[in-house]
């Protein structure tokens, strides 16, 4: 039993090497590669042509004309508003909003898979359902109430109440990856710990919290793509000093009767989705294992 | 696992400690208790009030789940969340599944090619939905290049296609998400033991039948989470119809998303929006009810 | 009303979290892209002068919607801007709701009511207040077309529909895209506003189209309107399902199309492009409207924020209609000023042309709020009506079934 | 040329070889047994058997035919998994018809072969359960029946009994035993159990480091260590090692051991054993059951000696006290009577069994006598 080489997969090991076979997979694998690419093609080619390229036909072809005008453009001088400060500002208040956003609906996930796994009650399964169904409704349909309960309770137009209102609706999925994750864990770790004298939050923070890595990294992207991925909140919830990314973006890409600059409208299309295109590849190979140790297992 | 055993409630530090994980979880249930059932309960109270640009509490009774059933839009709406929501499901999940088990053989570069199939997901349709848009257009996209080709009669027309255009909404979704769900079975894929594999060989079951009857029945459960996942996408899917066609050509994209947006919103008939918010709730409960309740009473 | 003076309550209690501090107006607008927003910019240095911070709320989108959207949420959490860009009906429904601020005072110092054209009036004021603040009237009934095609095929100014559909059908034969025209609802809508005034003149749009009234909206000459919007379909290439309006100006500009229908706004388009009014393109109203002018004006509508105008808001409302800002948005933004009273030689000659037009509609009673833009009946009805028009552009009615929807459709959103 | 040959296959990873020259031949209706610690290379080698691992070179044979190329599934053999590999998505019915079902096995044969199986292992009222409703003992059983019913060659066992109970294990080990006698067919079972080694087979290859050290009948590898390895590994406790030294006795040659608290002893060896190694440095091996009190000594033995020595500890087991010394620093453990009386701390008269001693090389650790 060699550790690490007898955990090949027998089917797959049997077709190594390039036979015919193997050589239509890496066609099929590398077509795949190209529906995928191809809108992030469209727009990469687009951000670096002159608009006149684009207008005149041939959105597809590659530039004549290489500029990196309208990168600069998106970046410090493009109209989001009356001053022309481009989606530069922005970018800050996006990352004061997600941070605190998904850093508190991870932790606040991993507590109560914690608590639903490992001290559960009676109707605490009950209670996750609940929570779960939290996940399906339709944000469009909060959005009055929530206005009205952030102005109630003085959040209203603030980063802390845009970090709530994504907290609130993050509970359910972080909770459900933390849940699944920490059933698998060995229930028997904490007991030992506690007849050792943990209490509850030293279990958690010396026992569970340490090996939840790959969990954390599953919800933290799923987080963190979907809370800076959005607009609606974004929008409806922040002040003039604190509208994120999204809303600038939309702002430089929706104009309603002026010229579309779309070169510089997919400069910052694509600048916009950096920061989230960093964390799946930085954060990529840990997602299959984050998953393959949570989320799909029953 | 249940709590610690012990004299229960004999001095208030152990009953605070008894009480933590309650405690614990409380905030979390007091907030959906609040900004989920609140929510949907107010909601539910505005569908039967003549609201109009803003909350109004004059109850008016059904008159607007009557109308909501009169007008064409919504029936569009309903019957295109249908057929949105099972392509898109199907075809993200065979994808994903076809996908998961190409990478799963021992794939060079797989964690190159891994993350091309999952970056979509990171961008929101805001970015890329003008790019679909292009594409999709008879005029400058796909059929222009392929015709650009030399092949003349190729014809892809089918987002100014009423019946065709919901189609170009499910192509780009699926585009979105199969990669997450090719990732969720990658990662199911390599949970399943080895042995069995082997054992499977042993018995002479060719690759085809070894994924159809071994693999893919063992999969359930990354079936299940993707289902949940796909779903909650499916039902939430908004800024891609407005991305990509605004809801046309005429209302043949129109999914309840954007119709209930549309009568809150920019129709200022929030009291039907609310109408067609909870028929859109409950049909999401009916669905997701069972299958939660299946799921988490199977645990026990 | 009831509700709104509760939430009112609700956010005097919440202690006014982000509210505009003094001496600073926020705004809520959708002007984002270059020329709107610097055009914007001219006030917001205005204000400055006087010592008036400019806190800038912009939220682009579905042209106003995704605003209005905020717009709610702000209000209802007890946090309204200083001043919301508006148009139309939204501004009757907001000042209905009680949330909008009293600015009789300056208007009559200001003397509004004499330089503010009535069919405006009946948007700015609500109860004999003056609630909003117009920016600009945009005319929404125009062709534009491509002169060296024009001259190329001989095509003179169509002055009739027939004539109109002569010259489409000459450009499409000598291989032009007759019409350009950008597959959403609301380019549809604009052009069913010119048609509707075009076929049934001014007291059939205002029967159909402002009192709603079902005999009009049910009859035959709707039905020619519907017939006139089918023969136009015809001239429109494959490709036009959800193209952006200004990729339709773009195949005018580029001369692949011969016209487009199309408010004043397409000329930022011409100009920006190089291109010059009367010597490369051509701006006329549509045939069979050479006398009205249908327009949607952008206003600011001024929110309540306490019980008494405050100066800053004051400042603000006074600095939009003042003849500097008038003509100098305008100018950038290819409209025309809100006000009657001023020397607009500034402007180029389509903006001159259609001020004068604009006076003279007003004058003459000819001056109608475009349907197609809010300005003729509230936001329910318009949508309910766009639903019929594009279902019917895009071939799932015939005119018949068009017209027998519509009657249903006004029906149930009223 | 036996049933199963195995000629010098060896198997490698890129540099990595796992598996050196190996020449095994099985007779038919053997029940060979692999057994070595994790790592040594037996998996491996059932693996290539199985046709789950290529070949790197060599060659494998079953009847004279040469394996290479041939898939697991045309080489008619049936393997049992330590984790039992079941279908979870199937029944157990279904579990066992799956292979036969795939080698296009008819309906009714399937459901006889099946009958017969299920009788036989009596799983019988198992047979439309899911694995998941089983225990451990009866997914054994099922495992079994899923290969047995096959009608294989070669039974291939990696580990079976591994993740049962010790209870389990050995009623499990008998029945296995018992299923080989009525059966008849050949067998390779592969553990790290050297007491299923020993019990269960009729032949053992010891394997360690990718190499097999020795390779015999139980009775050989137990009594006749080819090295230092089998003599640690195999038998439990192990063999007592400790270093010695050859001195010329009285009687011939002796070992000269150095005791716990000083002083040494000699050890002469049975009669004509080690005459040429006089002088030599050596390590001696002698199993706990060949040092014992003096009434508990093999008396069919003529070279029985007795030396004092210091007790350590003793561990009463029931049947047996097990007491520990010390001989040239090395733990030394003697297998005593239940009855004898003596305490830690006390000195004891041990008996050495010379007869069962071996010596062995101390630096190639090879078996010199």
């Amino acid at each position: 039993m060699m550790p690490g080489v007898s955990m090949d997969n027998p089917v797959a090991a049997r077709s190594r090497g390039f036979s015919p076979g193997r050589i239509v997979l890496y066609l099929i694998l590398g077509l795949f590669c190209l529906y995928y690419l191809l809108p992030l093609y469209v727009m990469a080619v687009n951000s670096v042509k002159p608009l006149s390229e684009i207008t005149s036909g041939g959105m597809m072809s590659l530039p004549d004309e290489w500029t990196l005008a309208p990168w600069r453009a998106a970046w410090s001088q493009a109209q989001v508003g009356v001053e022309a400060t481009g989606l530069r500002p922005y970018f800050m208040n996006s990352i004061l909003m997600v941070v605190p956003a998904v850093a508190l609906s991870t932790i606040m996930g991993a507590l109560n898979g914690y608590v639903l796994t490992k001290w559960a009650f009676r109707g605490s399964t009950v209670l996750f359902g609940l929570l779960l169904f939290g996940c399906f409704i339709p944000f469009q349909m909060v959005l009055i109430p929530m206005a009205r309960m952030l102005g109630l309770m003085g959040l209203a137009g603030s980063v802390a109440g845009l970090v709530f209102v994504h907290v609130v609706y993050g509970i359910g999925f972080s909770t459900l990856y933390f849940r699944n994750y920490y059933a698998a864990f060995p229930t028997e770790l904490v007991r030992a710990a506690q007849i050792d004298g943990a209490g509850f939050f030293r279990i958690f923070w010396r026992i569970l919290l340490p090996s939840s890595g790959p969990i954390a990294v599953v919800c933290i992207i799923w987080q963190f793509t979907n809370i800076w991925n959005d607009f609606l909140f974004g929008a409806s919830f922040s002040d003039f000093d604190s509208q994120p990314m999204t809303v600038a973006l939309n702002n430089l890409v929706q104009s309603s009767t002026g010229v579309r600059e779309y070169n510089v409208h997919f400069a910052g299309a694509i600048m916009a989705a950096l920061p989230t295109l960093l964390v799946y590849i930085v954060a990529g190979r840990f997602f299959v294992r984050g998953l393959m140790a949570g989320s799909v297992k029953g | 696992m249940s709590q610690l055993a012990g004299a229960s409630g004999a001095r208030p530090m152990d009953r605070l400690r008894d009480a933590l994980p309650r405690i614990v979880l409380s905030p979390s249930v007091a907030i959906v208790a609040v900004f989920v059932y609140g929510f949907i309960l107010f909601t539910i109270y505005l569908s039967f009030t003549n609201s109009r640009i803003l909350p109004d509490y004059e109850l008016v009774g059904w008159r607007n789940y009557h109308n909501l059933f009169r007008i064409r839009a919504w029936n569009t709406a309903v019957v295109n969340l249908a057929i949105f929501g099972l392509l898109y499901i199907a075809i993200c999940c065979c994808l994903g599944l076809f996908l998961a088990i190409l990478l799963d053989q021992r794939i060079r570069a797989e964690g190159f090619i891994r993350t091309i199939y999952l970056y979509p997901m990171a961008l929101s349709f805001i970015v890329t939905g003008v790019a679909w848009k292009w594409f999709l257009n008879p005029g400058i996209g796909l059929q222009a290049v392929v015709r650009g080709w030399g092949f003349e009669n190729f014809s892809f027309t089918w987002i100014t296609d009423g019946k065709m255009a919901i189609y170009t909404i499910v192509i780009a979704a699926v585009w979105q998400t199969s990669g997450f769900v090719m990732a969720m079975f990658l990662a199911g894929l390599r949970g399943i033991d080895n042995e069995m594999l082997k054992a499977a060989q042993i018995d002479g079951a060719s690759s085809f039948v070894l994924y159809r009857r071994i693999v893919i029945p063992q999969l359930r459960p990354a079936f299940m989470s993707a289902f949940v996942v796909l779903a909650h996408m499916a039902i939430k899917s908004y800024d891609l119809v407005i991305a990509l066609t605004g809801g046309g050509p005429g209302t043949a994209t129109e999914l309840p998303a954007t119709f209930m947006y549309s009568y809150t919103f920019t129709r200022n008939q929030m009291g039907i929006g609310a109408a067609s918010a909870v028929i859109m709730l409950m049909t999401i409960a009916a669905i997701i009810v069972p299958y939660l309740w299946s799921e988490l009473r199977e645990k026990k | 009303m009831r509700g709104f003076s509760r939430i009112l309550g609700a956010a005097a209690l919440a202690a006014t979290a982000g509210m505009a501090s003094a001496g600073d107006v926020e705004v809520l607008h959708w002007w984002t892209s270059g020329g709107e927003a610097a055009a914007l910019n001219v006030l917001r240095e205005d204000l400055q002068k006087q010592g008036i911070g400019w806190q800038d709320m912009p939220v682009a989108g579905g042209g106003g919607t995704q605003a209005m959207t905020v717009l709610r949420a702000r209000v209802t959490a007890g946090n309204p801007p200083t001043a919301v860009q508006m148009l139309g009906f939204d501004i009757t429904d907001w000042a209905r709701e009680g949330a909008l601020a009293n600015l009789n005072d300056i208007a009559a110092k200001n003397g509004w009511d004499s330089v503010v054209p009535a069919a405006l009036q009946k948007f700015s004021k609500f109860d004999g207040q003056w609630v909003a603040v117009p920016v600009n009237v945009h005319s929404t009934n125009w062709v534009w077309a491509n002169k060296a095609i024009m001259d190329k095929l001989g095509i003179s100014q169509p002055e009739t529909w027939d004539e109109f559909v002569a010259a489409l059908q000459a450009a499409k034969d000598a291989g032009y895209v007759a019409l350009a025209h950008g597959g959403q609802a609301w380019q549809e809508a604009t052009i069913f506003d010119a048609v509707a005034m075009s076929t049934g003149g001014p007291d059939f749009y205002k029967a159909a189209f402002i009192d709603l009234d079902e005999d009009a909206l049910g009859s035959d000459t709707m039905k020619t309107v519907f017939d006139r919007m089918a023969t136009l379909r015809g001239f429109v290439d494959d490709n036009f399902s959800g193209r952006d309006w200004n990729l339709a100006t773009a195949m005018v500009i580029n001369g692949e199309a011969a016209f487009q229908l199309m408010g004043d706004w397409a000329k930022g388009e011409f100009l920006n492009a190089g291109k010059q009014p009367g010597k490369d393109f051509l701006c006329y109203r549509f045939p069979g409207t050479q006398n009205q002018v249908t327009f949607n004006s952008d206003q600011f509508a001024m929110f309540r924020q306490g019980d008494k105008v405050s100066p800053e808001q004051a400042a603000l409302a006074e600095a939009i209609l003042s003849p500097g800002f008038q003509i100098a948005f305008n100018k950038v933004k290819g409209s025309v000023p809100a006000r009657t009273d001023l020397d607009v030689s500034e402007l180029d000659a389509c903006g001159q042309q259609g001020y004068k037009e604009f006076k003279a509609a007003a004058a003459s009673g000819n001056l109608y709020g475009s349907f197609a833009h809010g300005h003729a009946n509230p936001a329910a009805v318009k949508n309910a009506m766009y639903d019929v028009i594009t279902a019917h552009f895009n071939g799932e009615y015939d005119s018949a079934t068009a017209v027998k929807e519509l009657v249903t459709a006004v029906q149930l959103a009223r | 040329m036996g049933f199963l040959d195995i000629t010098r296959a060896t198997k490698s990873y890129g540099a990595l070889k796992v598996l050196h020259e190996t020449d095994i031949s099985v007779e038919e209706g053997e029940f060979l047994v692999l057994v070595g610690p994790s790592g040594c290379g037996k998996s491996t080698l059932l693996n290539m058997i199985a046709g789950l691992e290529e070949v790197t070179s060599g060659d494998i044979a079953i009847r004279g035919r040469s394996m290479k190329g041939v898939k697991p599934a045309d080489r008619n053999i049936a393997m049992v998994f330590q984790s039992y590999a079941l279908y979870p998505n199937m029944s157990v019915r279904g579990n066992i018809s799956f292979g036969m079902e795939m080698h296009g096995i008819a309906r009714p044969e399937r459901e006889r072969r099946i009958a017969e199986v299920a009788e036989l292992l009596q799983i019988g009222q198992l047979l439309d359960r899911k694995p998941g409703q089983l225990s451990g003992g009866q997914r054994q059983r099922v495992a079994m029946g899923r290969a047995l019913v096959r009608e294989p060659d070669v039974f291939l066992f990696d580990e079976p009994l591994s993740n049962l109970d010790a209870k389990l294990r050995v009623d499990m080990r008998t029945e296995i035993k018992k299923l080989h006698q009525k059966l008849g067919t050949t067998i390779i079972y592969v553990t790290h159990d050297q007491i299923e080694a020993l019990t269960l087979s009729t032949r053992i290859a010891v394997m360690y480091d990718g190499h097999v050290q020795q390779l015999g009948t139980p009775r050989e590898i137990y009594d006749n260590p080819a090295n230092m390895f089998v003599a640690g590994f195999m038998g439990s406790p192990s063999m007592n090692l400790f270093p010695a030294r050859v001195v010329a006795g009285r009687d011939g040659p002796a070992a000269e051991i150095v005791l716990a608290g000083g002083g040494s002893a000699q050890l002469p060896f049975a009669q004509g054993r080690m005459t040429d190694q006089v002088g030599r440095e050596i390590v001696l091996g002698i199993r706990p059951e060949a040092i014992t009190d003096r009434d508990g000594a093999d008396r069919n033995s003529r070279a029985v000696h007795e030396v004092e020595a210091l007790v350590e500890i003793t561990e009463p087991a029931g049947s047996d006290t097990f007491v520990a010394t010390q001989i040239g620093g090395r733990d030394v453990t003697g297998r005593l009577r239940a009855d004898v009386q003596v305490a830690a701390g006390q000195r004891f008269s041990f008996a050495f069994n010379m007869e069962k001693a071996v010596a062995f090389d101390p630096r190639t650790e090879r078996r010199i006598g």
